[in-house]
């Protein structure tokens, strides 16, 4: 198992979090990880990207250039990576926002409304882990349990209250993956 | 014929700027450009800008610009003046920039009474870099390199920039303004136009401190931030004029 | 210990503490930053100071205060501010104190940009400040090297009474890997020259001062005896599929897992290439370079600059082979494939 | 008369416009710019007397304000 | 029992001084030394002296010293301080020094109120380097830069450190202080025994900055100089103490 | 024009002036301050300004802001102020601007001594200031070419927009020798890019932020494309007596006038020496170097540090004949006997 | 009884001490000491009140003094 | 002719004036001259010498290790520099201070009791000047006439009175070499 993953969006969606998540996560499971953030001059708004290896063999560049996993949360995102996915890779993409399908025929693509899905669990900055729970239940990557515990890990004590709320945003986020993309 | 309130300034490109919603550096930089249009000096001005949020104002201000080393604005300041006595020189600079690593610029550029006006924006806190503690950073005041806030024990007291550079003969005109509500902005822009007014008479150093936020760095939206602005900067630093040359008075605008 | 995840900088920032470190003084830049922001916070956990100087001249001199004063000191910069450091490191040299420095690279010249760049090798290894003096450079290539050379780099600097400068870039400094931190007390040695107070021995003083030039000559001598004794024992290098390779990669730092990834690719595509990585660069590793290019017709430097280890290279081989450069330079970052595209042409020029 | 025009693309929806309209008639759109904002528009544009208080906390000159005579 | 009146003191070692003959260098080394000795603090001192023609003072004061780059003494000192809190440290600096290169490095130990004493020597010149013109330099006087006097409109204008630095409210005792006869040399030991007595309480940055001669660059014999000193830049450089915080009088010695 | 018998510090300034150079930024330190002293005096008399910085930190960027104007404009400095003026260097070689740089080296690391060296040859041609970037570096040897290589410095500066360097020694600095200034005006070279007030143009802009890789990369290239045309063009090196030398002894500086001395007896000696003179330190003038080396058996580096131009040396050779070094440090200076000596060793090596 | 001490060879013969003498009684040798200089020493010991003005003044620790008891 | 020249003494002296005024008449002359200063790190007291080339010829090193003409204003430059002379060189000495002979059997030593001829001409401070006088007329490096010169060329107009007080003590030390060292 080896996945190439670049996680990309405007700043403030909670890409590079996102990505963190799913790293730690591959880490607790026992695969070599990296993950490297990448983002523009501006403190807020801009464009922000991550990329995540996730390898059962050691990972000797970091550097993702052909990734086998996109998951794009705006239109300039997609554009920019959809065409460098591998054969036979994935491309996730938030459809509250793009509109169009993605134009690359060798790739699996996979819509999630996460916007509109986050919204109706009440806050929009949940949208990230709508889109992560969707790529898990799909790519099987690392394990809900296992992401689950990097939540909390992350989360910390103090914010017990978010955690329920990002774990049902991850639960969306499988259950559409298994009704609507399957 | 119609009249113009407001509108874009011709001191400014059109290029928008980069800064955050909210932020101070926008309405600072418009005073500076409208000021400028306004005393019809663009054409011999050379604006310089060091590093911090406003690093890009090259591509903002439209006249001749350059951007400086981190604190160094005061002295490329000086060599183009030095080079060039009729023009106009001013710099724009953060309270990282112009307070910590540019502290030595700053006191001998007043010292000398270089005649160059000195824009310096008041944030409490290095914006450009993610908000670490800076040396005008309150007592209490929670940055990224003061996480349980800033401690006397440990990093000392705030520096109040404008009062330090009053003991300086050079310096003929310092103020310290804020720009948290209209009125105060209006009072921003009349320091702003004293302070080139002293530039073009040949009276000496200008400055003037302008208090700002960073809702950003400071976690607040750009509302709160000004309210905490007006709350907590202005008591510990005073608004007014230090430093007023008296020649900067006699038939000022 | 479990593995952690954590980026470059603070892996390195807590492997300071773990050191035995107690002492940052610094000026934020970025890509480092996460290092003073993460012991402004840790350090007074452990009875130790942070302190945010002034300007990064100021940090340096803090630095040579501490040090002078018997402490493990720590500073961090990235490239504008190493070159303000640029005399403080001289005088600390030439006083023979011991600290570390880390340089987390970005793209230059001038203010350049906050991508990740390897501009300053010249810098680090021969060109920093006045006079005839070495840094110790190391230079790591993963979160857990990081932490590891980390804490070596205080046991040479103690060891030596030298600054060893850590010199990697924002790719490095901002990444996330897994890193382990070792339970091990850190080796320490005494200082018996350091002032403290002149109590119960004679008075110490640290000086740079020498205005006779024989003494002055007497100091450089005493420096370069020790700089040899530093290359005998202290290279370090790092040979990958180099037995039988004919062609040589050798690169560094976070250019160098690239490198290792488009070696990997050129061996799946048969082509007899390894990657020579130097670990210090200064004390270069001649020995090493020479022995991975031992079968080899040919060699390339892949570098995230103009051409500036490529020339410790070619002193090293004598010229005995080819010795190419491919950079990338102001933060540009090359693909293995951009690699592996120049050893492919190599591989033509070599073998028809 | 006056005419105050709001550029919804210049807008970064900061809100410090809002609360020193002496007027009131300053609000957050629903709906996002192309830069990701929620542009501040006039609600009742006849009633704007021109103070220009909105304009001179404007950040982003994001208002223009023009007395039609 | 003999009764010493004058003699040297254990706070210098036998090193005969290289300073010109008839230089307030000599005067106040000896001042800093015997107050060193009197507050039985030797043991626990260690002195910073950076670049300046006292750059050799670690070979006269007797404790632990560190030499330091031309400017920096204030940092160099802060390192040593946080390492050693218990420990007296001074910094023993020049006007070129301190006043120039070093601005930045003063005003922030001030600011932090780093708890450490500074000894500064004004004689508004660059003495070590042949006599060049220094910040603290009067208008009109003839330096080896300035040969035709200072110039206010090309060099502007001296700095009054003691006045600038005593709008920090790190700064918890600065006083200047003259060395041109004999009352006002015991005026100065009292100032730096405060000054070290100022460090000593834990109260903060402390510095006392002495006004003395150069003879040798002023071209004047050493009796003339002092007579200088005391009709040129007394008036310029007012004796007092600027800043005394409140503990600092508390029971003082 | 009739000679005078000025020193060289004193000769720099003046023919500065004459350059056309009308702005001094500098900050004082032995073995320069003739230099400062000069112009203090002379400067205001041609409409100049001379200006006293509060620091060399402070000069320097005194400088860029003068050169960004358009001005020629002189810094001048020793090895510790020279090490202060790192970052701005790189600034100015980013932003494309002229000026001149004079370094009158002295004994280091820290603070080392006030007396003559030559341990800043490294940091002038490869590691001064962070990022690929090169100064031009002319060494001057005489009083004479101290005058004429300071014009010389000018004209290049503003040719390729690049800071030149003039790095000589305290003993050049301050020895008097006979001197004549040329009548020809300077080559001037207009300056459209010059922040100047944007009247009747477009605006100008003096930046070295390029905050995308692909910009700042471009700028790289640009730059480095602008050096290569350097190496091409303005290579100046002296070669006496090589054609049929069996010894080349290489040495720049004041130190190539002792060891021209140690050449001349070693021919009296009936030993074929020679002595081949870098005068561009940056860029090396390799292919002299290699021509002086025709016929040689052995070189001989002579230098005042532990070895830094024998490096550049040994790459021009390629190690195709052995490369020695002899050098003194920390300001004591070779006699002829001592390179003498040197060079008889070597002789008996060669010849048996 | 006072006992002044000036020691020929620290003496810089810099003339400090001398105006500040009450007593008047420091005085310029005419030989030179090792180092070169003219030293000052005291004319009538016995009028010395050893009030230490000299000392004060003098920046070579060239002056001392004891009353002896 | 080639004469490389060392003269030493105390801080003071006016050591580094007599050998620029050397130098400058070696130039007026047609010589290829050098000049280099040497002195401690005290602005007052302490040693000073300077080295002189004067030559027919170009001079490669100006570097003076084997003088062939020492002039020695005090006992310590006596001792450093009398056993580096050339054979067949130069010594004069102050014979004012320095109470013994040179030890240097290869070389012509010339004894001047400048300080006590300059004192008797009223200032101490042209003892330098005594010294160049019986040198030159010694030596004949250069001729009096060009010394004159180049000494009215150094003093400037402001020093007019200087001059002649100058003029006489070269004048004096070339009478003292005429007759009693010839
Ligand atoms: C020599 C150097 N040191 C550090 C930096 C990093 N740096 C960039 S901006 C900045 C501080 C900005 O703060 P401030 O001047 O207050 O401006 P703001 O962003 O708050 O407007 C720092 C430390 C740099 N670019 N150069
Ligand atoms: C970085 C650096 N710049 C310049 C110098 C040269 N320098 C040595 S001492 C000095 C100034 C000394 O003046 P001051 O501090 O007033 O001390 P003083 O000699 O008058 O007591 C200078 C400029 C130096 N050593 N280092
Ligand atoms: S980080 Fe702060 S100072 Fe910088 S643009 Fe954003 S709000 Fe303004
Ligand atoms: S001009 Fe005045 S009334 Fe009109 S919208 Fe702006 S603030 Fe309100
Ligand atoms: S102040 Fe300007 S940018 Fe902010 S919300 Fe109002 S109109 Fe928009
Ligand atoms: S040069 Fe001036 S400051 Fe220095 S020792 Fe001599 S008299 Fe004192
Ligand atoms: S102690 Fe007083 S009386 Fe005695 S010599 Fe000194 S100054 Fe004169
Ligand atoms: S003050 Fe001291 S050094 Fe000066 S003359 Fe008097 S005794 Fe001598
Ligand atoms: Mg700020
Ligand atoms: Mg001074």
């Amino acid at each position: 198992m080896h996945h190439e993953i670049i996680i990309a969006g405007f700043g403030g969606q909670g890409i590079l979090f996102a990505g963190q998540l799913l790293t730690h996560a591959g880490m607790v499971e026992g695969k070599h990880v990296s993950w490297i953030p990448s983002y523009g001059p501006e403190m807020r708004g801009g464009t922000a990207n991550c990329s995540v290896v996730i390898s059962d063999r050691g990972i000797s560049s970091p550097i993702v250039t052909e990734p086998t996993i996109l998951m794009a949360f705006n239109g300039p995102s997609l554009e920019k990576f959809e065409n460098r996915i591998k054969p036979e890779g994935f491309i996730f993409y938030n459809s509250s926002i793009i509109k169009r399908d993605p134009q690359n025929p060798k790739a699996s693509s996979y819509g999630v409304p996460v916007n509109e899905m986050a919204e109706g669990l009440g806050n929009s900055k949940v949208a990230n882990m709508v889109m992560l729970g969707a790529l898990i239940e799909i790519t099987k990557i690392v394990s809900p349990e296992t992401l689950l515990l990097s939540l909390e890990k992350a989360l910390g004590r103090r914010k017990k209250n978010m955690l329920s709320l990002n774990e049902e945003a991850l639960k969306a986020g499988r259950e559409y993956a298994v009704q609507r993309l399957k | 014929m119609d009249k113009v309130i407001a509108s874009r300034t011709k001191g400014l490109t059109d290029v928008p700027f980069h800064y955050c919603p909210g932020c101070a550096h926008g309405i600072v930089h418009r005073l500076v450009a409208e000021v400028l249009e306004e005393l019809e000096i663009m054409e011999k001005t050379i604006g310089v800008a060091p590093v911090g949020c406003s690093v890009f104002a090259y591509n903002y201000f439209n006249m001749d610009m350059q951007q400086a080393p981190h604190g160094r604005a005061p002295a490329v300041a000086t060599g183009i003046k030095r080079v060039h006595p009729h023009s106009v020189v001013f710099t724009y600079q953060g309270d990282g920039d112009l307070a910590a690593i540019g502290t030595a610029e700053i006191v001998h550029a007043a010292a000398r009474g270089e005649n160059i006006t000195v824009i310096f924006i008041n944030n409490t806190t290095y914006g450009m870099t993610g908000g670490q503690s800076a040396p005008t950073t309150l007592l209490g005041q929670k940055t990224k390199t003061t996480p349980l806030g800033r401690d006397k024990e440990v990093n000392g007291y705030p520096i109040r920039v404008a009062e330090m550079l009053s003991t300086l003969e050079g310096a003929a005109y310092i103020a310290r303004t804020a720009v948290f509500d209209p009125p105060h902005v209006n009072k921003t822009k009349k320091a702003i136009t004293k302070a080139f007014n002293t530039q073009l008479k040949g009276l000496g150093f200008s400055m003037v401190e302008v208090l700002a936020n960073c809702p950003t760095n400071w976690n607040m939206t750009p509302l709160d931030s000004l309210e905490w602005l007006k709350e907590n900067m202005v008591p510990y630093y005073p608004l007014g004029e230090f430093k007023v040359s008296e020649e900067v008075d006699r038939n000022a605008s | 210990m479990p593995k952690e995840l954590m980026d470059g900088n603070r892996a390195m920032a807590e492997a300071a503490v773990r050191a035995g470190c107690r002492y940052f003084f610094g000026y934020p830049i970025t890509p480092q930053s996460e290092i003073p922001e993460y012991l402004s916070l840790r350090l007074p956990q452990v009875g130790g100071v942070y302190l945010q100087a002034e300007s990064e001249v100021s940090a340096i001199n803090m630095v040579y205060g501490a040090a002078g004063a018997g402490a493990r000191v720590l500073t961090a910069s990235s490239s504008p501010g190493i070159s303000l450091m640029s005399e403080g490191i001289s005088y600390i040299a030439a006083a023979e104190l011991p600290c570390v420095i880390i340089n987390v690279m970005r793209g230059g010249p001038g203010l350049g940009n906050i991508a990740p760049a390897q501009g300053d090798y010249n810098q680090a290894v021969r060109g920093i400040g006045h006079g005839d003096f070495n840094l110790i450079v190391l230079a790591p290539n993963s979160v857990q090297e990081m932490a590891d050379y980390t804490i070596l780099a205080f046991e040479l600097a103690d060891k030596y009474r030298n600054p060893v400068m850590i010199l990697v870039d924002g790719l490095l400094g901002q990444m996330m890997e897994p890193v382990e931190f070792k339970e091990e007390p850190p080796k320490q040695f005494p200082k018996p020259w350091a002032t403290t107070g002149a109590k119960d021995r004679p008075r110490n003083i640290i000086n740079t001062l020498f205005i006779e030039p024989e003494e002055l000559e007497r100091l450089n001598l005493k420096l370069q005896e020790k700089y040899e004794q530093i290359k005998q024992e202290e290279c370090r290098c790092e040979n990958y599929l180099t037995e039988d390779a004919e062609i040589i990669v050798a690169a560094f730092g976070s250019c160098s897992r690239i490198a290792k990834a488009a070696v990997e690719e050129a061996r799946e595509l048969g082509i007899k290439a390894g990657l020579c990585r130097p670990i210090t660069l200064w004390p270069f590793p001649e020995e090493s370079v020479r022995k991975a290019a031992q079968k080899a017709k040919a060699c390339l430097t892949a570098e995230m600059n103009a051409g500036q280890m490529v020339f410790d290279v070619r002193m090293a081989l004598k010229d005995r082979i080819p010795v190419h450069h491919y950079g990338r330079m102001g933060g540009a970052v090359p693909t293995p494939g951009e690699i592996l595209a120049q050893i492919k042409k190599i591989e033509v020029q070599i073998n028809g | 008369m006056i005419k105050i025009t709001i550029h919804r693309e210049r807008c970064k929806g900061c809100s410090l416009c809002i609360p020193f309209c002496p007027k009131g008639i300053l609000k957050t759109s629903e709906t996002l710019n192309s830069s990701g904002y929620h542009p501040v528009f006039v609600v009742r544009p006849e009633d704007c007397t021109g103070c220009a208080a909105c304009a001179k906390m404007c950040p982003d000159l994001a208002i223009e304000i023009v007395r039609e005579e």
